[in-house]
């Protein structure tokens, strides 16, 4: 077990930032770290560098305690969510801080430079003055300068927010490949629910300075813990439903409201026949066209790149989200049909 | 609870070792001498002199010219501040140094020099006089002290303010303001000190009949031997520097923020619209300053029958008669070694106490603080005679000792440094410290890798202004120097104190030559330029 | 006979207009073996007062140039020793002022009004003689006088007034001076410097407060003095050494107070110091004569007059003078 | 036509950062603008807000050049892309400061800081220190502040950037309520196609500080101007295609190496009988199993929340990406059947 946070709590003064947070990453795992703005998760990352004050608790390394190892010690790189370029180095300098530490040669360190800049898309950059960079130039500058040290474990606060999708992409794939690479245990804070899956072994979810639900990105977004990360996935809609086997007894099917759909059940509780079913936008699909008078009716209708969100007024339910293809969705005060979509379609666990 | 690791160590006991250092010498340089003449003095009538009218109304004045003073030099400072920070300029480095020029002149010189221009018949054109005359020598404390903080902030959080509907003007008053505050609180604190200090000019032209504190203290000591009286005024002195160095902290009780510290020639360009009003003050406060120094140019090459050169050719002599143990420019040497020493010493203890400053909880560091500008507010004849009767007592008698001219200067310089270095120390994002510990540097490296290079540059002008201020140094120097070891302030003194024409077409040489000496090391000194790999100079 | 290899030095403490001719220092030490270090420490008030200060652990082993009018202090405090040099009585007992001859007198200095007779001659206005003279409405505006309070020709100049115009007349006389426009500054230097015209500051007032030497200084290429002395408006202020309780070395320290009022010494006195040795016989340099002759019955009053006195006179002087 | 640049460039020294920009921006019309890190976006923002001094160039409001109203006489808000909170006033402090310019009464401004913290979800934050906020925090605390001031025309710099999934769709939808009432134009900076679509009457694409196209954003998604466009687009394949009429001759259908797919012909160049398709990940999708042997094979599969990403190696064509549902996704090494998604599927109109 590389890193191990036990009962580790955060306070700023009254407030508890941090309380109780237990966490494991094993060694060469990437973990990403998923929560609504200001639950704590840059204070998590801080704690694990060594840079909070713990009221409780312990960060281990392989078992060991690291409370008597300084953040300069502690071998772990970071990028942190609002990048702290020294503003008084240029590229170069700030890229080679971590080597310059270890007293690398120059050469050397010239080399690894080159070869992080280019790897995060700047190459040639190297005498620019980084407050003369572009955000997301920043940025880039900030990863590739927390790279260069070869740290043990990475600890990403947010390290791609600025790029442009395309970019963005491309280096969580090679981010993605460098860890693998590496086996750098990392922590990566990111929105980007696709990112999280692209990166990471494993998603922590935090809500209010707590880890709530800590499991494979597949089955986080299948059996989110409870109905507040089911919703902070994108669950728009929760109904109740009654599991059942499929006829050919090898799918377990969910029933609601809605409709029907497939669900894949890992096992364990497949006993429990009254789930809550969290749907996401994705989850619902609509059809103009329904002669039902007590049909859904399409109260808004918005464009997405490739795709277009409907709201629909479910009588007895309330609004609901669903999406249609671009070129043949119902339009507003249309009547529609839904159909249920098994991959945007959650069980919650808890209930 | 468990401390972040990088604060521990032994770094704290490096700012334990540093601020015993740091208060040691302060003790024994500063406060036990003053602690043992006050004591001398305490056995009189010390209730009598509190008592006296005549004590309230040198209370009065003393504060009252000093605010003023304090006031005028703010109001000069702050354009030319802007001017050094902000505008894009030819040779700012001389202008730089042109500013500072005026701190090292004989406070009796400037005196005379403007003894010439305001009738200083009347108290009130004394008192107008007196003022123009600190703030004259003290524009340069708020332009530099300022001028280097500002040209370090982020000109984009003024944009911000624009766009949200602020004027230059507005944006100036409620976003760069509040950021200056720091450097502008240091040189308040500075300057008001040096003029409730000021000595030779409210002598000069106070004409005998204003007085301050500092005046007063001194007659009393030196010419009447009137030690109670002296104890009983420098204790009214101390008392109220310590109230106005309180107030002060009390007033600047926000904390000071982080900022976002850029290159400082990041912010530099030309000047747009209103600016140019801005530009177009500090080129008349410029000019203001330059009267006087140009005067006294003037005046150094102008005898009674047309121009001469006579007073330098002087300069490598000693004067008509043999009026001085040593020639000008043997002064000259003399005076930049002395200087060279105190600004070493001053950059010792100034950067020890400013890591000590950062680094201990905020109650101790304002008490620290406070202690470390005490001496700026103390009469050098005070601090003078304490040496008297307590130096010898320590091995070897550092009464006669030529180290001891350094050290008292060191103690006038180190609170310059300090009030230099500090405000950028502690605008440094502590979150740049930790990016740096995240990446492999101690807390060492950290100082040496960011907070260093970060404060470099003031560094470089807090050693510059305070070897100026070293030059410029008279008080203690003209107590403590030998005659043949005497710096250009003394010998000037010592010229003027004799009849002559020679004799007084070399003090006027010799001031010039001090002018020329100390604009030259301001350029030298600040023009230092480091660039190491990928550390620009910042 | 001492042997140039003794480790003998002596240090002398002085006010700040103490200046040693090097030549006449180098003879010294070349023949005593005594190795002479100057210290000074201000004017003749700050020395007088940081010898008491220092009494436990003196500056130095020789004091020169305490002041009559600073005198009794120290002797009071016992800083000095007895020591009495054979020269002392060819002159300078004139001005003793103590049984046990713990201070000798050194030098004389006579300050005295000095004016600018060029002035006077251009204006064909009569120049003035007196101190009486300067009430004069025709020397309106013209004198320049140096605070006694805070300047030590200036209280020369009270103490000239008090001895010539006695109690409570120099106070009539200061009344009137000062509705002539006596010009004050805090110190000689503002008022020689700056308001005097005959010093190379060329001010506008053609009347200052200097000293009889003062002329001696303003010589121009022609080899006559621009100024002159009033010598009926001197005062006499003599200065005196003495050897420190607590010298390292009293022996070495007496052969340098020997030295002090050695005729060598003496004659060096007027053009280092601008003023008038106390021994008799000593002749004034070249010129002296002409352009800056002693004085021949200057003012002077008992030191222990001018001791318990000083503090009320400079008093009543400000309320005078200041309102 | 409130807003208006008119061959606007700008240097920085010797680099040319934005060059000959023409851009209109109607009354009330929400642009977004997207680019590449670097391209310009900033700087463009900044020079309309009359922050970057123009080497040639105008900006216009309502037709009037803007060049001698300063700045804060503009009335333009702007959200910087990286805040710029004054850090020495409070939240409070921050979002009042429009309102404090012009005088408004401390009661007024309070109320109107609550109304706006309420809206970005930090009610009762008035009295923090804005140096002790989350990112997240902070910019919304930007957004806010910008808000405050009721600007003519809104400049946004990335303002959602930091903010995850679920609060940044509210948030989205809450500005676009917000900007349609005002009438406030607007130009944001986004990296999210998404919350292009959501906020933007149009979108303008920059690259290498030229603006290389402007558009609705379906047209723009459907009809990039150019490969690189598309490219940036997310249009990782691009191939040439045959333009003709359905049987039905209703649709336009192209037919490419890859199949045929229908796509919206908005008239005007049907003529033009060759075209080249961009296509997205979404726009192939794939199904397992195809006997041919020449069939394309998956060489990676990477997961994402509600579906499966490929590479697939097309023969005499190379690697091309798909989509798969999670359920039923070819693994590796497997071959595949392609189709084409009419949602996936750009026309690239300059060939
Ligand atoms: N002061 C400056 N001096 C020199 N170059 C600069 C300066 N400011 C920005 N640049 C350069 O100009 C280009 C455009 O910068 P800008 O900030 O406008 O990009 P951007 O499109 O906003 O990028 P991002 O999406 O990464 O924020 C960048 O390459 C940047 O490095
Ligand atoms: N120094 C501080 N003092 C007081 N409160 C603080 C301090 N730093 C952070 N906080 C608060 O702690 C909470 C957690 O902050 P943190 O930065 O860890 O959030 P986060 O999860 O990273 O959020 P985001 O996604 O917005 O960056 C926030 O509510 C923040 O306001
Ligand atoms: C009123 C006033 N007088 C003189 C100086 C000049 N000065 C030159 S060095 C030094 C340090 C202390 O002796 C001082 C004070 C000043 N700044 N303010
Ligand atoms: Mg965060
Ligand atoms: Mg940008």
């Amino acid at each position: 077990m590389a890193l191990g946070l036990h009962g580790m709590s955060v306070h700023f003064g009254e407030k508890t930032v941090l309380s109780e947070v237990d966490l494991k990453v094993p060694d060469g795992e990437v973990l990403a770290l998923l929560g609504p703005s200001g639950c704590g998760k840059s204070t998590l990352l801080r704690a694990v560098a060594g840079l909070e004050r713990l009221q409780a608790g312990m960060v281990c390394w392989n078992d060991r305690d690291l409370a008597p190892v300084p953040v300069h010690e502690r071998g772990f790189g970071m990028v942190f969510q609002d990048g702290q370029l020294f503003p008084h180095r240029d590229v170069a300098g700030n890229v080679g801080f971590a080597l310059a530490m270890r007293g690398a040669d120059r050469r050397r360190r010239a080399e690894r430079v080159a070869e992080l800049l280019a790897l995060v898309g700047l190459g040639g950059y190297e005498r620019r003055r980084v407050t003369d960079l572009s955000g997301g130039e920043a940025q880039r500058v900030a990863l590739a300068r927390a790279l260069a040290g070869d740290p043990r474990m990475l600890l990403l606060d947010e390290p791609l927010s600025a790029l442009d999708r395309a970019l963005r992409d491309q280096l969580a794939v090679d981010l993605a490949g460098l860890l693998a690479r590496a086996r750098a245990t990392t922590i990566v804070v990111t929105h980007d629910h696709d990112e999280a899956f692209t990166l990471a072994d494993r998603v922590a979810v935090m809500a209010d300075g707590r880890v709530v639900q800590v499991d494979t990105p597949s089955r986080l977004w299948q059996r989110p813990a409870d109905e507040r990360v089911a919703r902070f996935l994108g669950c728009s809609t929760i109904v109740p439903a009654s599991l059942h086997e499929s006829r050919e007894g090898r799918d377990t099917i969910a029933t609601c409201v809605l409709g029907s759909v497939a669900v894949a059940e890992n096992g364990a509780d497949a006993a429990a026949s009254t789930v809550r079913l969290g749907l996401r936008a994705g989850g619902l699909r609509a059809v103009a066209g329904n002669d039902d008078d007590r049909a859904p009716i399409v109260r808004q209708r918005l464009h997405r790149h490739d795709h277009v969100r409907l709201v629909l007024d479910v009588p007895e339910m309330g609004e609901v989200e669903a999406v249609a293809p671009t070129g043949t969705a119902p339009h507003v005060g249309d009547h529609a049909t839904l159909t249920l979509d098994p991959n945007g379609v959650a069980i919650i666990s808890d209930g | 609870m468990i401390d972040p690791p990088n604060r521990v160590g032994g770094h704290r006991l490096f700012v334990a070792v540093a601020a015993t250092s740091v208060l040691g010498f302060l003790a024994v340089f500063f406060a036990w001498p003053v602690v043992a003449i006050i004591g001398l003095g305490v056995g009189g009538d010390l209730l009598g002199t509190f008592a006296e009218p005549s004590t309230a109304r040198l209370v009065g004045f003393t504060l009252g010219q000093a605010a003023a003073s304090t006031v005028v030099a703010l109001l000069a400072g702050m354009p030319l501040a802007f001017v050094l920070a902000r505008v894009a300029l030819p040779g700012k480095a001389v202008i730089r140094a042109l500013v500072t020029v005026p701190f090292v002149l004989p406070t009796i010189v400037v005196g005379m020099a403007f003894r010439a221009v305001f009738d200083v018949d009347g108290a009130a054109s004394s008192a107008v006089a007196i003022v123009l005359a600190n703030a004259f020598f003290n524009v340069a404390v708020v332009a530099r002290t300022v001028g280097g903080f500002w040209s370090h902030l982020d000109r984009r959080v003024e944009d911000s303010a624009r766009t949200l509907g602020a004027s230059g003007l507005r944006a100036f008053r409620s976003v760069t303001l509040p950021a200056l505050a720091p450097a502008i609180g240091s040189a308040t604190a500075v300057v008001f000190l040096f003029c409730s200090t000021s000595f030779g000019v409210v002598l000069v032209l106070g004409g005998g009949s204003l007085r301050t504190l500092e005046t007063e203290i001194y007659l009393r000591t030196v010419e009447l031997l009137d030690l109670s009286g002296a104890a009983a005024l420098s204790l009214i002195q101390l008392s109220a520097v310590v109230t106005a160095l309180g107030l002060a902290s009390f007033a600047r009780k926000r904390r000071e923020s982080a900022l976002r510290l850029r290159r400082a020639d990041e912010a530099i360009r030309a000047p747009r619209g209103r600016e140019w009003w801005v530009v177009g003050v500090a080129a008349s406060v410029l000019a203001a300053l330059l009267t006087p120094i140009l005067g006294l140019l003037v005046r150094s090459v102008s005898g009674r029958n047309g121009w001469t050169f006579d007073g330098y050719r002087a300069l490598s002599g000693t004067g008509a008669d043999g009026t001085l143990e040593v020639s000008g420019w043997e002064a000259v040497s003399q005076s930049l070694r002395t200087a060279a020493d105190a600004t070493w010493i001053a950059m010792l203890l100034g950067l020890l106490a400013s890591i000590v400053l950062v680094s201990v909880r905020r109650r101790s560091a304002e008490a620290m603080d406070a202690a470390l500008m005490l001496p700026l507010g103390v009469s050098a004849v005070t601090i003078g005679f304490g040496y008297l009767v307590t130096l010898h007592l320590l091995p070897g008698d550092l009464r006669t000792s030529p180290l001891l001219v350094p050290f008292a200067q060191a103690l006038v310089v180190t609170p310059l440094v300090i009030r230099t270095v500090l405000p950028v120390l502690r605008a440094i994002d502590p979150r740049l410290r930790d990016a740096a510990a995240t990446l492999g540097a101690g807390p060492w490296r950290v100082r040496s890798a960011i907070d260093l290079p970060l404060a470099l540059r003031s560094v470089c002008a807090a050693a510059g202004f305070g070897f100026v201020v070293a030059l410029g140094e008279f008080g203690a120097t003209s107590f403590l120097a030998r005659p043949d070891t005497a710096t250009l302030p003394v010998v000037i003194a010592r010229l003027l104190s004799r009849p002559g024409e020679s004799n007084l077409q070399m003090a006027y040489a010799a001031c010039s030559l001090l002018m020329v000496v100390t604009a030259l090391a301001v350029i030298a000194i600040e023009s230092v330029r480091v660039r190491t790999h990928g550390v620009e100079e910042f | 006979a001492p042997t140039a290899t003794d480790e003998r030095t002596v240090t002398v403490v002085a006010h700040d207009s103490f200046v040693l001719d090097e030549q006449v220092k180098a003879d010294f030490e070349e023949r005593s073996g005594i190795t002479l270090e100057v210290r000074t420490v201000g004017d003749a008030g700050a020395l007088a007062n940081q010898l008491v200060l220092s009494k436990a652990a003196p500056l130095g082993d020789v004091a020169y140039g305490v002041d009559s009018t600073f005198a009794s202090r120290p002797l009071d405090e016992g800083v000095f020793v007895p020591h009495e040099s054979p020269a002392t009585q060819r002159g300078p007992q004139r001005y003793a002022l103590d049984p046990q001859a713990r201070l000798t007198a050194v030098d004389v200095g006579d300050v005295c009004v000095n004016i600018d007779p060029a002035w006077f001659a251009e204006r064909s206005i009569p120049e003035p003689r007196t101190l009486a003279d300067l009430t004069d409405p025709r020397y309106r505006d013209l004198f320049a006088v140096p605070d006694p309070k805070t300047s030590s020709p200036g209280l020369a100049f009270l103490l000239a007034t008090v001895a010539t115009f006695g109690e409570p007349g120099w106070q009539d006389y200061w009344t009137k001076l000062t509705a002539n426009g006596v010009e004050l500054s805090a110190g000689w230097e503002e008022a020689y410097n700056q308001e005097f015209s005959g010093s190379a500051g060329q001010g506008p007032k053609p009347i200052v407060l200097s000293y009889a030497s003062s002329p001696a200084a303003e010589v121009g290429a022609d080899g006559t003095p621009r100024t002159r002395a009033l010598l009926d408006t001197c005062y006499r202020q003599v200065e005196y050494a003495g050897v420190l309780d607590g010298a390292k070395d009293p022996q070495a320290a007496a052969e340098v107070m020997d030295f002090l009022v050695s005729p060598e010494f003496q004659r060096t006195v007027p053009e280092q110091m601008y003023v008038y040795p106390t021994v008799e016989g000593v002749a004034l340099p070249d010129g002296w004569e002409r352009a800056a002759p002693q004085p021949e019955q200057p003012a002077e009053l008992p030191a222990e007059q001018v001791e318990q006195n000083r503090q009320r006179w400079i008093e009543q002087w400000r309320a005078l003078v200041r309102g």
